[in-house]
């Protein structure tokens, strides 16, 4: 859906059925039939205990955090950018939300401090990504002079007014002295990759937070029991994966910032002449898709009721996989949403199908490699060379 | 010969011939003031590190002495451990370290060499494969395989005999833990009727790692009557798990450690039992025997720090909260 | 009978892209020493032929033999060590790396794999020197090279590694003057030395210079040929085209209204462009001649907020001041980029997307987007100007280079801006094509293309002198950064343009 | 006629300020600049300590692993190419030197084992990207098969034969139905990630391995102290790594092999089309690359004694850190070992001078960020957007 005005280069046989069902197959066919294909082998191999219902439950469950994030990452690397720090930017957000419920605020307010939380990331990293280094120095060196003086005798009002001159400062300065400096996102994540959860680590005094009260936001994670039935509806967390995904394709599909996505990871110099503020729209991908990322931080929080700037290690790369399994290109210009629910399915399918095999860690590690690799390489074989190198 | 105290010569003497010399000379101190250690946990992402952390710095402030606190991040990287040791080790304002290793044979050699360059070391928490007084000074811990072997006394209590089990591991290569999984595996295998469901699963160095390796686990779980798992992120994950499906107070559950979450648990029924440590003290008398050495003052070589079976009934004694601190 | 053996045969050569037929069975024949024209409609498949020839495209069915051998290559490696050389449409270098290795990439002089640098150097410049440019410096990576520098190196490569049969595909769209005629010389000697060439242009001045014989393809299959001396220009027209070009360039006349776009002083960030000044009127064709590398591009991005200016203003209707592309767009300015590979065109994504790109609006309802929508608003220009593809939704890579180009004026006209700024527009474009642009910039310009009676204003740069001269009401000439005054059409010549574009003629006073 | 208005260009000034040496300085300037400054700063905050010339040494030890899987990952980011296992192929190359040693082979067998645990990544990752997905699953897919029977009854014959068989129809199948697909770097090396780790696990069998006699090879992290002076020349490492990047440098400067690096990361059709063995070369790359990495592996095993399945962790992004910092491009076709080195040493510089300053990690954490999208953000500035994406 998001891929209808994606266009593939065409292999010779693959033209002649264009037609739009055919298509729409072709583009997430691959993914779906790797979904299936492993579902069944562990159906087989493991039995009853996998093909449970429950076991299901717990599965999509599962898939809930990285799925998520890997809705806005989808946006980010259709854009021909990448996050390398995602799994940091849910730790943070972990640490606010139960920061905020710490305090004693309300579990509304905490959410939506988690999606800001999320936001800024995104706006930070985006204002890197387009050039704004000085900005983003100014706003940071700010707030740390600020907080540094207002420990001080000085007070409140003295760390405001110093933080305040510290960023006129640096702003006029920059805007004086340097001019705009694009930097990839690569490199920008790379940076925040250690330096989220540095503040993530700060935000907590290197501890973990365990809020008391977590209203409803510690009960996203948890399956809704029908009566005394045994049975559960899916956790509020699923819904809101959906929810997510739903509005992220639609967002790509119909409308004029989704299409901007696609033309600058296609050519940004294209989109360029063309009129589009690349610069305006990348700040708005980052900001948005990042938020994506802050959501899913709210979701590992009541997963782990628990604020831990530790949580989320290595999801940055789970949550490429995902993206990429599900059909997008690293080089930018195509991906689907869908596809990357599905490569997360895959991911969590894997591991879940491993565990009840009872096979050890390090099987399932090597077992999820090879998955990794094969469905891009499955993939590409069907596309043809396209995304090669 | 653990427990044995070294006279203020033997110890001098083994100190000299590993450190041609360099040691003994350097180590007496007598000024206070100058003193400066370094305490190096295993890792800064648990609860239990920064308790460790108060007691050292509780023990620099009575004793008047300054210390610089720095661990690598997780629990599992030897590397990262190494390349701070050695940054202490060259710094000369730097006058002993206090560590725990995360590796028993790993840390070894650089401990060793930071001997060589003067700086005498106390171990906490956890061994090395090394001896004391040659290696490194004293070491201050837990008895961890009691630690462990009183887990499965405990819930063997609570499940009122010998039933089903499962034992959710924490790290591969964490030698506290290990000991303490030992010590568990080795008083249920003891037990007649005891049915292991599982005992090779390592949580994970997260609690949401370990809550994630609980839930596939979960049929295990279903199955089995009572939970041991060993230290603070792998008690804490076990008990996400059961919340989630919500089995939390219908398993006898008896995990470690002294976290705010597993206090909670712990009233409200959830856990069992805890089997805590006292990891403030271990700061506290880390800090304390490093500075007697470094004035020259004979030293016991191992120091066993106390553990406590926390319950729902004796959690607000004052003798227990003295654990929590 | 002992006929002699052709260089290269090729008998019913067909090629199928899923349901678009690139080829639908040619035959051709290159004896030893032959230069061929092979020319055509844009998408009639001459550069899928090429491409089969050099091993880049496997055809369906078909034979081909070289010097009586039967020839199948594999990859263009395999055509090239066959004998087989080929310059693409498209650039093809490596831009990190000196121009010296680029020439000589894959035929190293070496020992045991280390690289003989002091010999690669030599090479280098003897290859060079047979493009006629021993100037350009050997160690330069190739990206700091202008596109006709790097044009020369890649023709140099492959100089240097040897050939019976080479293929030139549009060689000259970015050639100079001078280097064109240096290529000419060039491809004069090689045939002497008995290589066969395959020439594609839509220069038919060029090809009557050059080339011995002809073939013409039309939609796949080979619609005639003969010997260039003995037909006449009309005559491979109509054979191209299928039908007689009566006028190339259409003339209604035009009235001016009010200036809409003013330059004064204008200076880019680097030399050029330097203090630039000039008007444009609504309702009038404006024409920039100069030779390559005058700063005529430079010019039209600094109009165009593309790149930054250093001094002076751009005033557009009433806006004077910063800008940036998408504000230029709102002015109702527009630009056709002259580097459709590397900006102009959104490869990947479809034509219609690339269309509507300059402006999205009325897509569907609220604002959204949909796929009707898109259609609605691209099929027009597909028909109109005309672009041959499979369906709006294919792939813009799919096209032909000539139909490519085609797509980035449709995204101008698309937007409906009122001032055009057009770089080199024709560039690629078959001789049937290009007379229907110059009548729809004729009929934008005098308010006759759409029903509303609105006159669009035009500047156009280009390198193509008769164009210019053609559908220009005045002329200006850049050289070396610098603009002469705008002069009416009426008093303009080749002779005195060129005088001016080469700074060899008088200088005469400033601008308009 | 009309064709005389073809034109002359004109000539270009700038061909002669074109200095061989200020391309050069332009090219690492900006890395050691930044490495003297940075080293300036914690001079003056941190004083003797940090100036100290232990200290020196001890950085310079410390730059070693990272420093040495960074020449060999320079080659790969030049072709163009990205290795995100490097970390876990240390790991599982302090895991196989670390058996062997225990087992009672000699240090040198020991060290030959590193190296060509090394070769043997970089030839499956090599594999996988130029598409022979089927020739890496036949063999692996064979051993696992030949060990699996040869556990049983069947005894050792059986294995081999059985693994045989298989391997033989897997590259059979894959002959005749399957076309080569290159699959991207990026993707193989993050399935290799997780993958990898789990080989290093089962070598060890899920733990550590500490050989009791190291004998050479587990000296090559320490000081050699000359005398008694208390002085020691550097340790063998340090020189390994030095020696590394000579030859890595004489590598991409003098060979063929060096330049089609460089042609095949500046554009890969090109160099197909020059008749360049793309594929082959590619293969060589990864191969000659993470031999590197196994050099790396055997000095971290010095370093650690140990033989540490979960060692190395993020070193993947240090090692990408440092290439990027020492001026080459994701992009492909350009970047320095020299400057790789300096970058190696900045990082560890900041490590080394914020625990010198007592700062807490997270404090670290965001320094090194910081530093790392600084550096590229300088350097970009200084060469215009060249880089930008
Ligand atoms: N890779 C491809 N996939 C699908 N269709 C293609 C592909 N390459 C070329 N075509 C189609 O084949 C036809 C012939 O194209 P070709 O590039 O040979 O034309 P050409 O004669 O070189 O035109 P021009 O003068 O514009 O360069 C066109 O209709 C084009 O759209
Ligand atoms: N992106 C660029 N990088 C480096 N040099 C450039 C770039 N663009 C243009 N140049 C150089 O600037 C000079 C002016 O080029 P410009 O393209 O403006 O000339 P022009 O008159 O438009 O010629 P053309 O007919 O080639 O379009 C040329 O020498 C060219 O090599
Ligand atoms: O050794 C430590 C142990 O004592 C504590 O219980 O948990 C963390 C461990 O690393
Ligand atoms: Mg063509
Ligand atoms: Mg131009």
């Amino acid at each position: 859906m998001s891929d209808d005005m994606k266009v593939l280069e065409l292999s010779e046989e693959e033209q002649s059925v264009r037609d739009k069902f055919i298509y729409m197959l072709t583009h997430w066919f691959g993914p779906i039939l790797g979904l299936i294909a492993i579902w069944a082998f562990f159906a087989i191999t493991a039995g009853k205990d996998f093909v449970d219902l429950s076991n299901q439950q717990l599965i999509v469950l599962q898939t809930v955090v990285v799925g998520t994030a890997a809705v806005g990452a989808t946006m980010i690397i259709i854009s021909g950018g990448i996050d390398l720090s995602i799994g940091a930017s849910i730790a943070l957000t972990t640490m606010t939300v139960a920061w905020l419920l710490d305090k004693g605020y309300s579990p509304a307010l905490a959410f939506v401090g988690g999606i800001f939380t999320g936001m800024l990331v995104g706006f930070t990293i985006g204002s890197l990504v387009i050039g704004h280094i000085g900005r983003v120095g100014a706003t940071v060196g700010g707030i740390m002079l600020g907080l540094w003086i207002a420990s001080t005798d000085a007070g409140w009002l003295g760390g405001l007014i110093s933080g305040f001159i510290l960023f006129g400062a640096v702003i006029a300065f920059n805007e004086i002295y340097i001019k705009r400096v694009p930097i990839s996102s690569f490199i920008v994540t790379l940076g925040m990759w250690g330096a989220l959860r540095g503040v993530a680590k700060w935000v907590g005094n290197n501890e973990p937070i365990y809020p008391e009260n977590r209203g409803w936001v510690g009960d996203l994670m948890a399956g809704v029991p029908i009566g005394d039935s045994g049975f559960a509806l899916p956790a509020p967390g699923v819904w809101i994966m959906i929810i997510s995904a739903v509005i992220m394709v639609l967002i790509l599909t119909f409308t004029k910032f989704g299409r901007y996505a696609f033309a600058i990871g296609s050519n940004e110099k294209t989109a360029l002449l063309c009129g589009i503020n690349i610069r305006g729209t990348q700040l708005w991908i980052y900001t948005l898709a990042i938020a994506f990322g802050g959501l899913a931080g709210i979701l590992q929080f009541a997963f782990l009721s628990t604020g831990d700037p530790t949580t989320a290690d290595g999801y940055e790369l789970q949550v490429i996989a995902a993206v990429v399994i599900g059909g997008a290109s690293l080089l930018g210009g195509e991906g689907s949403v869908l596809g990357t629910i599905v490569g997360a399915l895959i991911m969590t399918v894997v591991a879940n199908g491993c565990t009840k095999l009872g096979l050890e860690n390090y099987v399932q590690q090597i077992v999820t490699g090879a998955i990794i690799v094969s469905a891009v390489g499955l993939e590409q074989w069907r596309h043809g060379a396209k995304y090669a190198r | 010969s653990d427990r044995v105290d070294l006279s203020d010569d033997s110890m001098k003497v083994q100190m000299k011939l590993v450190g041609k010399n360099v040691v003994p000379e350097k180590t007496i101190i007598t000024d206070n003031k100058k003193i400066k250690l370094a305490v190096i946990p295993k890792g800064t992402t648990h609860k239990y590190w920064n308790s460790v952390k108060a007691g050292a710095e509780q023990a620099c402030k009575d004793l008047g002495v300054e210390m610089v606190w720095k661990g690598p991040l997780k629990e599992s990287d030897r590397a990262g451990q190494i390349v701070i040791l050695q940054q202490f080790g060259t710094s000369d304002d730097i006058d002993g370290i206090v560590i725990a290793p995360l590796d028993e044979n790993a840390l070894l050699r650089p401990i060793q060499h930071a001997l060589r360059m003067g700086k005498p070391v106390v171990l906490v928490d956890s061994p090395l494969n090394g001896k004391p007084g040659v290696d490194y000074v004293s070491h201050v811990a837990t008895d961890n395989v009691k630690a462990g072997e009183l887990g499965a006394k405990e819930l063997l209590k609570y499940m009122g005999g010998p039933n089903k089990v499962v034992l959710m591991r924490y790290l591969e290569g964490s030698q506290s833990t290990l000991a303490r999984e030992k010590g568990f595996l080795d008083v249920m295998h003891n037990t007649p009727g005891v049915d292991i469901l599982v005992d090779n699963r390592y949580g994970g160095a997260t609690s949401g790692e370990v809550k994630i390796s609980a839930l596939n686990l979960i049929d295990k779980i279903k199955e089995a009557d009572g939970i041991y798992a060993p230290n603070e992120p792998s008690s804490i994950g076990v008990m996400l798990a059961l919340e989630q499906v919500r089995l939390a107070g219908k398993k006898h559950f008896v995990g470690g450690d002294a976290a705010l979450p597993l206090l909670r648990g712990l009233r409200k029924g959830e856990i069992d039992a805890l089997i805590v440590q006292n990891p403030y003290k271990m700061g506290y008398e880390g800090v304390k025997l490093m500075v007697e050495f470094l004035h020259g003052k004979p030293v016991p070589a191992k120091i066993n720090t106390e553990v406590a079976v926390v319950t729902k009934e004796n959690i607000d004694s004052p003798k227990i909260q003295e654990f929590f601190k | 009978m002992n006929q002699p053996v052709p260089r290269l045969k090729i008998e019913n050569a067909i090629k199928h892209f899923g349901q678009t037929i690139a080829l639908d069975g040619v035959d051709l024949e290159l004896m030893p020493g032959e230069i061929h024209a092979i020319i055509g409609e844009n998408g009639a498949g001459k550069s899928t032929l090429m491409k089969a020839l050099s091993g880049a495209h496997k055809l369906d069915t078909g034979k081909m033999w070289l010097d009586g051998q039967s020839y199948k290559p594999l990859s263009p490696h395999d055509g090239r060590s066959s004998g087989v050389s080929m310059i693409y449409q498209e650039l093809s270098l490596a831009q990190h790396l000196s121009v010296k290795e680029n020439i000589l990439l894959g035929v190293e002089p070496n020992y045991r794999g280390l690289i003989n640098w002091p010999k690669v150097k030599r090479q280098a410049n003897q290859a060079l020197e047979g493009v006629g440019r021993p100037d350009i410096n050997l160690d330069l990576p190739v990206m700091e090279l202008s596109n006709a520098e790097q044009q020369l190196v890649e023709i140099a490569r492959s100089l240097a590694t040897g050939c019976k049969v080479l293929v030139l595909d549009e060689p000259t769209s970015s050639l100079t003057q001078s280097d064109t005629q240096k290529l000419f010389s060039m491809m004069r000697t090689l045939k002497k030395q008995g290589v066969s060439i395959l020439y594609i242009s839509h220069f038919l001045e060029e090809v009557k210079e050059v080339c011995d014989n002809f073939t013409v393809l039309r939609d796949g299959v080979s619609v005639g040929n003969g010997s260039v001396a003995e037909t006449s220009t009309d005559e491979i027209v109509s054979m191209m085209v299928g039908r007689d070009v009566k006028q190339m360039y259409p003339k209604s006349k035009h009235d001016v209204d009010e200036v809409v776009l003013t330059v004064r002083s204008l200076q880019g960030e680097h030399r050029k462009p330097e203090e630039v000044s000039f008007e444009l009127h609504r309702g009038e064709v404006l024409g920039i001649a100069g030779v390559v590398g005058a700063g005529r591009t430079e010019m039209l991005r600094a109009i165009f907020s593309l790149d930054e200016i250093k001094k002076g203003d751009v005033k557009v209707a009433g806006f004077i001041g910063h800008a940036s592309p998408s504000a230029r767009w709102l002015h109702g300015v527009g630009m056709v980029s002259e580097d459709r590979k590397f900006e102009g065109l959104a490869t990947g994504l479809s034509i219609a997307d690339n269309i509507v790109m300059s402006s999205m609006k009325n897509l569907g309802p609220l604002g959204f987007i949909t796929r009707r929508g898109l259609l609605k608003a691209s099929k027009p220009w597909i028909e109109k100007i005309p672009i041959k593809c499979a369906d709006a939704f294919a792939a813009v890579d799919s096209l032909s280079g000539g139909n490519q180009q085609k797509v980035a004026i449709a995204r101008l006209l698309h937007a409906d801006v009122d001032v055009m700024l057009l770089d080199e527009p024709t560039r690629g474009i078959d001789v049937g094509s290009k007379a229907a642009i110059y009548e729809m910039i004729d009929q934008l310009a005098c308010g006759k293309y759409d029903g509303d009676g609105r006159k669009r204003a035009v500047l156009i740069v280009s390198s193509y002198l008769p164009e210019l001269l053609g559908i220009c009401d005045r002329i200006a000439v850049m050289c070396r950064g610098q603009l002469g005054p705008a002069k009416p059409i009426s008093e303009c010549n080749e002779l005195q343009i060129m005088r001016e574009a080469t700074g060899t003629g008088d200088k005469t006073g400033d601008n308009s």
